[in-house]
């Protein structure tokens, strides 16, 4: 009996085989920039005030309301419990109503943002809780709102790190986005699962994943630049 | 006026207190500059922050202009504190931001208009004399210039009350008088009620009308300016006469043979 | 190795006087035996002026569903054992339109030749997905290594319905792609024919296999609402997969172990393995 | 035509059933925390290693060295680019040699374990990167050798954020985990699919669902808690 | 002996550059005080700087009691940096320390052993004054409180050359000669060199044997302390002249009327 670790039709890097899928490998591609394009931008927008509102109303925040933050937060926790498959049937009414439909591309982005928006807004809290207090102090003195606080001060000190946050994020995300595949979401991952998983083609699976790959490097290091530029704490 | 009734906080760590203010009454007329004096950790930092209840005092009331700040709301404590400029001991400059930005932001805070913000941010840098560093971040700035952006924060608001901790201590001689003139100017110009807590005797001296004295917590003395000229005239306490001495000096025995060594 | 353009000159014709919808939109899962038919039938609808738009997906319960609301023209992931209990289930009225593929299994090892080598205690593989989850319960029943409980519809049966289990088997359910790859790291496992074959293993290897009645329910379906088969999609989408390029294609994958049964119907196999009905 | 949401067979939540299936449930709650208490200390333990040296060799480090630092660099990324179905067979042979087999919890740790070091080594390299440079300085200033500022200096001083983001991953974990699933590693998060998707026993799901819910709020909980004891700056 | 020989440091920002060290070359004789003061930005903090090369000179040479630190491996500068002990402008302590554990740091980088370094901590903490907060972490510490663990950091590994950069600044005057003191006698009994900047003059008179003014990166003059006490001395340079009196004066025109209305 062969080898079952590498199945029998397993091939060298065959060039004419990604020619000739070239077509869907566009497809996929163009799947993940459109999951990546919808959801990481929902995900800092709707992760961003619910992270600071945790930070706010936190036992120790800029407005404790301790007994709020402690069902705000737990909620936070559900939504971060759900294993994706599951997330993904439990807000099958929400899908369909958004984009009216539950199978495809646009369908899974709904799962994936609502994935990513309490894990962004854990980012979000801790990297505001690692600010130091001085600024936010000098804030209060100054007679600022909460909401000065929030934008002008704290957004604006944690800027560095919650680009880093970003970056991390969305390089997770990339990886993450394969099980889209699940309710035919597409994109480069999931490309690469049905290649090298289901069919065995190791070379067009590491194709693919060679795409993922230098996708992530264009994402870190494009994040790590931007947040260094940004700090201009040295 | 500020008017400091009974005031004491005090620190819970790990289940001991400590207490930093310990019932501290002081009535600081307006227009006038209030100095306070103390050793290092009797407390002034503490009570000048009781002032704005940036640390709310544990208990007691303290009132500026004829306002109860610790009976405030929230909404009216932060308006209130529009009025009252601070000058932190460690500057608290954003690091995001630049020397002029820093300086904006307190006036959007108080809630100056975009242009004019622009025009008084940069007015202010002027009077600290660091215009040429308006677009430096604080890393890129020397200590005292750090300290001159936050004395430029602090005045840009043109504030009634204005608290400064140790306002000059990064600055050399030159840059404090020219601070202190400010202070005084503004102070004489707009009436505004200054508290400085300094160590610099030469900074008392040169600007306040009055000096208290801080230990371990409690005020201990209180005069005014005036009375060190009076021929004749000793502070009350021992700390007191020892602050009001500005020469430092020391056992310098072991010296004589030294600076011959190198000479 | 490009599709030959001009190949799939069989079958329909039908759809293409229909004007108006010409695109069939089909829900298929991702594996070697349904991707490969899929994109020979593409070609060969294209030809008489059809659209084929496939969206691919791994999931096994949302494309019913999606065919039951009318997302989906039709599926084709599922046998017909599958299908039958999820309209039950689920109270759904999707139908079997055509056969594409055998899709029988057995029970393989890596290290026994023969059931009877199986020690006591030994090591069992099962597919973790309730469409194939009893079907190795039920051929260990047969051989007599095991006693499953009886009447129930064999997506329903699983470890719970194991009455009696004298030789102690010890079972492991993982992912049926997995199966495969993990099959050295237990004592047997069960594998449709296609992982098997491309282990290069054959169905003589198989230390049980399911007979050719058993195979029945196990038939890979395209499937839609009621009416789909008879409609001018459901033809054309019939004939361009049972054409003989894809019967070909079959033919050439794995050595041929994926049969074709076109000659029968889902409706008229049903009454043979369901009883009555 | 009922919702399909909720299957035909739905039932209220049915205690019955739930005590019926209890040991099962406490065999899937054993293997999260099997998989938690090998996958999250062995993460930390090589991650943070990882992360100091991404943080130390990078340009503005302790010690840039930046062409073997992209080398590094990249090969995090490549690791975390990997869909987690691709992972877990493109190690099957790291795993077979590991514990001996590639079925079941102990084989699923190896890679969720694999996963979580990159991710985890980013945490460490952003919170490092958050600090302020002055207390290096004031390290170097002293003559400490490196390993003396990261473990003396940085460690110390990200340890409230490095708490912060070992809560994230957990609870990432904690979800991400029923993919433990597609080798037989069990889990409660396989647990609730297997149920509640496959065969449509939703309360049984819903109670699983509570468990992982529970699991996770105690653990983020915890994770603030410890994180706010140890920091110091405040 | 600390040789700084033409040392230049040029920060480019954004492209354009700025030389806050201007060609300055200094001399400091083997157990001497050096005092450097100058304006605020003059350059002073990162002339110190250069000194240990914490900031490494943009060219120049600096050399440590012979040893030529520019030309000094990883490594040999790491060890040599044992000998050099330094207090920042802005203390540096780290947060999740408490102010024992701060100081025991700088002994156990310098290879003291667990039980000494309890020891010496405890004593370093108590020469300034501020044993009894050595369970403390900073935040919970005092401006003044934290120089002087800082200061402690820095004198408990007793080393042979000292950095002080504004030593002093947030320190009371009893502090600030209780420190004084204490670098004077170690000075005199180890023979320690010790560097200086400070921006207060009364602690370069006290203290220093020497002092160099810098004025825009350049070291515009130099002369010994003793000088001061000879009759007719004046420092050459207007900075110098002005650095060197200590009183403040201000404009207080306006302060007449006003001191009226409250008196
Ligand atoms: N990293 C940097 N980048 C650019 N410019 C800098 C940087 N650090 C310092 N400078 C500039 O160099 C000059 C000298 O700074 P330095 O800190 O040495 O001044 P200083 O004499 O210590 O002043 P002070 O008495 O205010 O502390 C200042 O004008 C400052 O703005
Ligand atoms: N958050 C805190 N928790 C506990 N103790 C504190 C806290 N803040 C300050 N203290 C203590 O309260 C005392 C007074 O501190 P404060 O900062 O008011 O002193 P200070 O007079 O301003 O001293 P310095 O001149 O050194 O700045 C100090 O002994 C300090 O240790
Ligand atoms: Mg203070
Ligand atoms: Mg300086």
């Amino acid at each position: 009996m062969p080898s079952p670790i590498l199945p029998a039709n397993t091939t060298a890097l065959d060039l004419n085989r990604v020619a000739e899928l070239w077509p869907e490998i566009v497809l996929a591609m163009g799947q993940t920039f459109a999951m990546l394009i919808v959801a990481i931008p929902l995900a800092v927008l709707a992760g961003t005030p619910l992270g600071i509102w945790l930070y706010s109303m936190s036992p120790h925040g800029l407005k404790p309301r301790p007994r709020l933050h402690r069902v705000v937060d737990s909620l936070v926790n559900t939504m971060r419990s759900f294993p994706f498959l599951i997330l993904l049937i439990a807000i099958i009414p929400v899908t369909r109503f958004i984009v009216g439909t539950t199978i495809g591309t646009a369908a899974v982005i709904v799962p994936l943002t609502i994935n990513a928006i309490p894990y962004f807004a854990r980012f979000v809290e801790q990297n505001l809780t690692q600010l130091g207090s001085g600024v936010v102090e000098a804030a209060r003195a100054m007679g600022a709102t909460r909401g000065q606080i929030v934008r002008d001060v704290l957004l604006v000190e944690a800027k560095p790190a919650l680009i880093g946050s970003i970056t991390i994020m969305t390089v997770s995300f990339i990886s993450y986005s394969a099980m889209a595949g699940l309710v035919g979401g597409g994109g480069i991952g999931d490309f690469a699962i049905r290649y090298g998983y289901y069919r065995y083609e190791t070379a067009v699976m590491f194709f693919a994943i060679v795409l993922m790959i230098v996708l992530v490097q264009a994402v870190q290091i494009g994040g790590t630049r931007l947040a260094r530029t940004l700090d201009k704490r040295h | 006026m500020i008017s400091i009734r009974d005031v004491s906080t005090v620190f819970t760590t790990a289940g001991t207190d400590f207490t930093a203010v310990d019932h501290v009454s002081l009535e600081i007329p307006r227009g006038s500059i209030q100095g306070i004096i103390g050793f290092s950790g009797a407390g002034k930092s503490t009570l000048l922050r009781n002032i704005n209840l940036l640390e709310r005092p544990t208990s007691g009331r303290v009132s500026v202009d004829g306002t109860d700040l610790t009976a405030l709301g929230d909404e009216e404590l932060r308006r209130a504190r529009h009025q009252i400029g601070m000058i932190f001991q460690h500057f608290n400059l954003l690091n995001n931001r630049t020397a002029q930005q820093n300086v904006e932001l307190s006036l959007k805070f108080a809630g100056v208009e975009k242009k004019e913000r622009r025009r008084r941010a940069k007015e202010a840098l002027a009077i600290v004399d660091i215009a040429d560093k308006a677009d430096s971040y604080p890393a890129r700035l020397s200590g005292g210039q750090k300290q001159r952006v936050a004395i430029a924060r602090a005045l840009a608001t043109e504030p009634k009350v204005l608290l400064c901790d140790e306002p000059t201590s990064a600055v050399d001689p030159r840059t404090t008088a020219s601070v202190l003139q400010y202070i005084s100017d503004i102070n004489a110009q707009l009436g505004i009620t200054t508290v400085i807590v300094t160590h610099e005797m030469n900074v008392v001296k040169a600007i306040a009308d009055n000096v208290a004295i801080l230990e371990e917590g409690r005020l201990v003395e209180r005069f005014d300016l005036a009375e060190l000229d009076r021929p004749g005239f000793r502070p009350a306490t021992e700390i007191g006469r020892y602050l009001i001495s500005d020469d430092i000096t020391l056992d310098r025995a072991a010296r004589a043979t030294k600076e011959l060594s190198h000479a | 190795a490009t599709q030959l353009a001009g190949c799939g000159l069989v079958g329909g014709s039908a759809g293409a006087e229909a004007g108006g919808d010409k695109t069939i939109t089909l829900i298929a899962t991702e594996s070697a035996p349904f991707q490969e038919p899929l994109r020979i039938a593409a070609e060969s609808l294209a030809e008489d002026g059809w659209t084929l738009e496939t969206k691919f997906v791994t999931d096994i319960v949302q494309p019913n569903i999606a065919v039951a609301n009318g997302e989906f023209d039709a599926s084709f992931f599922q046998h017909v054992a599958y299908l039958k209990q999820f309209n039950e289930d689920n109270n759904l009225d999707n139908e079997a339109s055509f056969y594409v593929y055998g899709s029988p299994a057995g029970i393989y090892s890596a290290t026994h030749d023969d059931i009877d080598d199986l020690p006591d205690g030994a090591k069992i593989a099962l597919p973790v997905d309730p469409a194939n989850n009893g079907r190795a319960l039920k051929l260990l029943d047969r051989a007599g290594k095991l006693e499953v409980a009886e009447g129930k519809p064999v997506t329903h049966i699983s470890q719970k319905d194991i009455l009696d289990n004298p030789h102690g088997y010890t079972f492991v359910e993982v992912d049926q792609q997995s199966l495969a790859t993990t099959l050295p790291d237990v004592d047997a496992g069960f594998l449709f024919t296609r992982l098997a074959g491309e282990l290069g293993l054959t169905t003589e290897q198989a230390l049980l296999f399911e007979e050719d009645d058993e195979q029945l329910p196990y038939r890979v379906v395209v499937s839609g609402k009621p009416g789909f088969k008879d409609s001018e999609k459901g033809e054309a989408l019939r004939s361009a997969l049972q054409s003989d390029e894809v019967r070909e294609w079959f033919e050439g994958y794995i050595g041929g172990a994926l049969t074709t049964p076109w000659d029968s119907t889902p409706a008229e196999d049903l009454p043979k393995w369901a009883g009555g009905e």
